[in-house]
């Protein structure tokens, strides 16, 4: 059954698929590795994103992807609304690392009812030219369904990393991360900054939730089914390292597509969590960890 | 003054056993068990989780991983031999209490969060494997056969209910035990700041051990009756993620810091979605404990206990 | 010559590529009052939390009372006899002054008979520190001074032969500094050893006997607080050149 | 201090029992007068989706039943609970139904999953118990009274895809290997062990044999790790998010198989029909009922237009045609039973079921072994002619999907191979 065009086939369609997986995990590597804000409920808000794509693809025939752009902007507020309730209650008290986890967990069962009421539990597809169609160099196939998230994907891993480590906010943002004292020092509110970096991970989720129904369709619990996942993702790139994200989304779908291609679909998810729990057991900070 | 306190609370518990079994003596109507049992299997689930979550601060989102063990390992013996059910809770008990153990012994070096997020992926791993144990049913699921009767219980149901309200309160005083003692003391400084508990002495490492395999052998012994009560199981209903929100939420509504919380939080929470599976609609029933599970965490964080004593307090403090 | 207590025998320590401690060596003497200075970042608190197991040192070895602790968990240094207070106080936030003081009796000064009455015993430490009227009082209701009375009443039930003091004193007011000291040499009369570490120069130098001072995770200097106070180098380190 | 929390504490405990036995000891009023029918529904989670659509036919029933004035003069009253698609919540429902409510009659919920849960109440009580959507669900039970209407047949989990393998054996070239691909859930594995079964039965070589999980993105590797098995025929037993994904990757990775389709829940509903539009074409698939005329049995467009004409307002498929007209018949035949014997009683009533052939929406059906339908009308339907997507209107008609299997309701002729 082995052959080389499966082979570079089932390469490839990892690697896209590891695109993908980077911008649903970006979001969450922002606020669980830079921020230490453990955002369990970042596949919800994901959901929610793809819910507003398909709102607007169903009514008015907006692009998906261009959706996903859209309601990044009222996303960032979401994301800014909940960090402030986050921070008044919690982070100020001292009382994150318990209550904080269970008010996560909260919002995502919270946000899932909402969906559910509002659209129903039906499973949810959005149309777009690119969906269904191929292109081929040589005996590699590719579908653009699954080649767009993969560039826009990619292309948010390299926003989101020109970002922290070119602009002047961006590197307030791992001040904050390694030292609050010191950018305290600099004359910067460390919570204002930690206000904005948390907006951006949630306005990331909109466009992986307008990814996400580009690939397949979508109902409002599935986004359980990503909660270890992205965690897997984001701890083996090493917290709060965008590049270490990428690579790691991209490990995590080569292994996925080679254990379906190789040994059967059933145990995909089993190798990602298997990677998760072998690399919290021995090196917690990640395969590109500090 | 100590062993008094003992006496009076073991009195307590057997008469509230002994009370279950004059209740399934005494009344007929079927809906009353079934209901009270998923209530009670709460109180399990919500005392086992606070053992761990409340008194010494580790957030378990897997709760149905460990549960839904328990449910395996006795739809395993099931179909090997057909034991007795206390077989069944002893073996279920077993199982989870070593995942508990082997979970903690990987993870519990860490920070919390990175338990946290283990124990969510254990749910999914194990929900993996039994969906490929073709022996226990695999995805497709079985049908277990429930005993026709049972000595001293005119039915199946009434010994199911009695037996898990025999469960319930084991659970709440072993909890109790734990809370009163040295391991108690120790797991709460764990939880107030575990270096500095190291610093005084505290073996957190061993009571953090203790404390995951206590809990999820609860877990697992809540679990082992579960495949008789539904007489179908199959891995999507066993590893539901309502088991690891209830018994979450439960306490966070009752209060983490004292057995009281999270029995008070397992009735209220469990009679109330009760009542609601029967009268509104599911999407309401999510919403209210989603609604709770936000409201407490941010508005009440002490949960119910905690506003009770507050307020208490403040009336004692009018009167003083 | 006095009994060494605490040995520490070219202890090394990185952090990644950043080098925290480098073969430094120093040792402690039975009931000697000790202290360890140096500039922010010299790896005076990496030092400590190698000692009492909040960290691992990688080289070298670290002996107490003869006996090598170096791979030890910190509760079972503690059990052996050696306490610390922290720099930032780390109460037991959701217990009692009092119920703060039973953990460390119970775990360590009566850790082979777990649930012994302990409550008198705490109650008389607090008695002896001056808060014995908070004994009912959360840690959140206490003042800064009391706090560190916490910090330091907590270490002293552990019933130590070597407490470690990390900067209990900083920003207190001269008057709180002196009643910090006073509490630490009637410790030390009564036969506990003490390392001092700290920033307020007048403390230290009143209270040791010996120091040993840090830069940049080398020890730099050693010897009475006369000594120390003309050496160049510790002058350098200080004022920088 | 200690005492007195000692004794606040005794106190909650017993504000707590008081709550639970007042909270359900209050008693349900209920007045003698209406045919109480009982069932537990899946109204949210999974399988909400189709719990809706049926509960929406089944009301429709009542209403036409209620129109002409009841059952033997009794107004028909639905007793209905959701189960929220958890097996764990069934038995305390219809516990309740039957202890609190006092329903007269129960039927099922939706879907093996959680028919089973209600068997061993409902067989205590020695009650008729008709079920929808069951696959063998009744095979460990053996319940006398328990009739299942989907026409999966006699032995269904090879009934279920018999017609896969029958339309293949007549093609030429006659395909001689076959790969299956399934979900790792109840339906579709068993679905698949039936297929797998006559594969054996048919001669078949299987060349690929696998299962996938819940929550899968993308099925391209899969889909080419099937392609490079080479197999003559695809059989997938698959949910509405595989059935989607599967599609989607085999019309972009190409497959060489002559045959493609069996098992796969979800290209029955509307939305997604809509959504796939052409690359459904030439898929040959399982269904229960279409607009063709074979199967345009009395009263069934009737219902549909009823049905159409609600679904919209109540966000289900607007067409209605897989899962409706069954749910319409299951309570019909209970509804026709029961004025057949003139009474109410459960085991006269199990018995008129048992023996008789039932007229109804979905045709005659007569009952055989473990409750089953005694013959197997479990259809094979290919789509064609698809041309674009996004337009109900070109699902709503005859020819689109024609009925290949069984012969006795065959409507239209394959295309083969698979393209």
């Amino acid at each position: 059954m082995f052959s080389f065009e499966l082979f570079i086939n089932a390469l490839v369609a990892g690697l896209l698929l590891g695109g993908f997986y980077a911008a649903f995990s970006l979001g969450l590597s922002l606020s669980f590795g830079l921020l230490d804000v453990v955002n369990i409920a970042h596949p919800a808000f994901i959901i929610f994103g793809s819910y507003l794509t398909f709102y607007v693809n169903e009514n008015f025939g907006v692009d998906p992807i261009l959706a996903g752009l859209l309601f990044a902007v009222p996303f960032y507020f979401l994301g800014v609304a909940v960090y402030r309730i986050y921070y008044n209650v919690f982070e100020k008290t001292g009382a994150e690392s318990l209550r904080g986890l269970v008010f996560f967990f909260g919002i995502f069962f919270l946000i899932e009812v909402l969906l559910i009421i509002t659209f129903g539990v039906d499973y949810r597809l959005v149309r777009a030219p690119y969906i269904g169609k191929t292109f081929h160099i040589g005996s590699l196939g590719v579908a653009w369904r699954l080649f767009v998230p993969f560039l826009v994907g990619t292309a948010l891993t390299i926003g989101l990393y020109q970002f922290l480590s070119k602009t002047f906010f961006g590197k307030a943002v791992m001040g904050v991360a390694q030292d609050s004292l010191a950018v305290r020092l600099m004359g910067a509110d460390p919570i204002r900054i930690k206000t904005i970096a948390f907006g951006i991970g949630i306005a990331t989720a909109t466009l992986a939730g307008s990814l996400l129904i580009i690939i397949g369709p979508v109902e409002p619990a599935i986004g359980r089914e990503y909660i270890g996942r992205v965690f897997a993702i984001t701890v083996l790139g090493g917290l709060g390292s965008m590049s270490g994200v990428f690579l790691a989304a991209l490990i995590i779908g080569v292994a996925e597509s080679f254990t379906a291609s190789f040994i059967g679909p059933s145990w995909a998810l089993a190798v990602s969590f298997g990677i998760l729990l072998i690399c919290l057991a021995v090196r917690p900070a990640g395969l590109f960890g500090r | 003054m100590k062993s008094k306190g003992h006496l009076l609370h073991i009195a307590v518990a057997l008469a509230v056993v002994l009370v279950a079994f004059l209740i399934t003596n005494s009344m007929e109507n079927r809906y009353y068990y079934k209901a009270s049992y998923v209530v009670l299997q709460y109180v399990v689930l919500a005392t086992a989780w606070n053992i761990l979550g409340g008194y010494t601060g580790y957030v378990n989102f897997g709760t149905a991983a460990f549960f839904a063990m328990g449910s395996y390992t006795a739809v395993a013996l099931i179909k090997l031999w057909k034991p007795p059910l206390y077989v069944l809770l002893v073996a279920g008990g077993a199982v989870s209490g070593l995942l508990g153990l082997g979970i903690g012994y990987l993870t519990l070096r860490l920070r919390g969060v990175f338990f946290s997020i283990a124990t969510l992926a254990l749910a999914v791993v194990l929900q993996m494997f039994m969906t490929n144990w073709e022996f226990v049913g695999g995805g497709a699921g079985t049908a277990i056969l429930k005993p026709r009767s049972v000595p001293f219980f005119s039915n199946y149901d009434e010994f199911l209910f009695f037996v898990m309200a025999s469960l319930a309160v084991a659970a709440v005083f072993v909890a109790w035990l734990i809370e009163n003692s040295w391991v108690g003391r120790g797991m709460a400084a764990i939880r107030d700041n575990e270096e500095a508990a190291e610093c005084m002495g505290v073996p957190i490492l061993k009571l953090k051990l203790f404390a995951t395999t206590v809990s999820g052998a609860m877990m697992g012994i809540a679990g082992a009756p579960f495949s008789y009560f539904v007489v179908f199981i199959e891995p999507s209903s066993a590893f539901h993620l309502d088991y690891a929100v209830n018994s979450l939420a439960m306490p966070m509504v009752g209060g983490t810091t004292t057995w009281l919380g999270p029995l008070i939080g397992a009735v209220l929470v469990g009679t109330a979605q009760q009542i609601a599976t029967v009268t509104l609609s599911a999407e309401m029933n999510l919403l209210i404990v989603g609604s709770l599970l936000v409201g407490f965490v941010v508005f009440a964080p002490e949960g119910l206990v905690g506003l009770f004593r507050k307020l208490r307090g403040r009336a004692m403090g009018r009167s003083a | 010559m006095a009994e060494k207590l605490l040995e520490i025998r070219n202890v090394t320590k990185r952090f990644g590529g950043f080098h925290a401690l480098t073969d430094v060596s120093l040792h402690v003497e039975k009931n000697e009052r000790f202290g360890l200075i140096g500039p922010n970042g010299s790896g005076k608190t990496t030092l400590i939390n190698c000692i009492s197991g909040a960290l691992r040192n990688e080289g070298g070895s670290i002996l107490f009372a003869g006996t090598e602790i170096g791979a030890m968990p910190a509760y079972r240094r503690t059990r052996l006899g050696i306490a610390r207070s922290f720099q930032i106080p780390k109460p037991f936030t959701s217990m009692t002054l009092l119920e703060n003081l039973c953990i460390p009796l119970e775990y360590t000064a009566h850790a082979k008979s777990h649930g012994a009455d302990v409550a008198s015993e705490a109650m008389e430490i607090l008695d002896q520190i001056g808060l014995a009227d908070r004994a009912d009082k959360l840690p959140a209701d206490l003042t800064q001074i009391d706090m560190r009375k916490l910090e330091l009443a907590r270490a002293m039930a552990a019933k130590p032969q070597l407490l470690i003091s990390d900067e209990a004193m900083a920003g207190l007011s001269a008057n709180e500094v002196d009643g910090i000291l006073e509490i630490l040499f009637k410790l030390n009369e009564g036969g506990i050893t003490i390392i001092m570490i700290e920033h307020i120069m007048r403390a230290v130098m009143s209270f040791s006997e010996r120091i040993v001072v840090l830069d940049a995770g080398e020890k730099i200097a050693e010897g009475t607080p006369d000594e120390v106070v003309n050496n160049k180098e510790v002058e350098r380190a200080y004022l920088g050149e | 201090m200690q005492k007195i929390r000692m004794a606040s504490r005794v106190w909650m405990v017993a504000l707590l029992a008081v709550w639970m036995v007042v909270s359900f000891g209050a008693p349900a009023a209920h007045a003698a007068k209406p045919l109480k029918i009982g069932f537990s529904m899946a109204l949210t989670g999974g399988l909400a989706a189709a719990g809706k659509a049926a509960l929406l036919a089944m009301q429709i029933w009542a209403e036409d039943v209620n129109k002409k004035g009841g059952l033997l003069g009794r107004k028909v009253e639905l007793v209905y609970y959701d189960d929220q698609t958890k097996p764990a919540n069934v038995p305390g429902i219809y516990a309740k139904m039957l202890d609190v409510d006092k329903v007269d009659f129960v039927v099922s919920g939706y879907g093996t999953n959680l028919i089973v849960p209600a068997l061993p109440i409902v067989m205590e009580r020695n009650m008729v118990f008709m079920t929808l959507f069951g696959l063998a669900a009744n095979a460990k039970f053996k319940y006398p009274n328990y009739f299942q209407i989907m026409p999966s047949g006699p032995s269904p989990k090879t009934d279920w895809s018999r017609g896969f393998f029958e339309i293949a054996k007549k093609q030429s070239p006659k395909p001689r290997t076959i790969a299956l691909l399934s979900a790792d859930a109840e339906f579709a594995r068993n679905a698949v062990a039936g297929a797998r079964a006559n594969a054996k039965k048919y001669g078949l070589k299987i060349v690929y044999d696998k299962t996938y999980p819940p929550g899968t993105p993308d099925f391209t590797p899969v889909v080419r790790a099937i392609k490079a098995a080479n197999p003559d025929m695809v059989y997938i037993g698959s949910y509405p998010p595989g059935s989607v994904g599967i599609t989607k990757a085999v019309r972009e990775v190409g497959l060489n198989a002559k045959m493609f389709g069996g098992g796969m829940v979800g290209l029955q509903f509307t939305a997604i029909q809509m959504n796939l539009g052409p690359m459904l074409n030439n898929i040959v698939n399982y269904h229960f009922w279409v607009p063709e005329k074979t199967l345009n049995f009395p009263g069934v467009n009737a219902f549909l237009k009823k049905y159409q004409a609600k679904a919209p307002g109540a966000k289900l498929d607007p067409l209605g045609y897989y899962l409706p007209p069954f749910a319409y018949a299951y309570v019909q035949i209970l509804g026709q039973a029961i004025e057949a014997t003139k009474g109410f009683d459960q085991q006269k009533i199990a018995d008129y079921i048992r023996k008789n052939t039932h007229s109804t929406v979905v045709g005659k059906v007569k009952f055989g072994k473990n409750g089953e339908w005694a013959n197997s009308r479990a259809l094979m339907v290919q789509f064609q002619g698809i041309t674009k997507s996004g337009d109900i209107n070109q699902f709503n008609k005859a020819g689109v999907m024609p009925v290949l299997y069984p012969d006795s309701v065959k409507s239209g002729k394959i295309q083969y191979p698979f393209k």
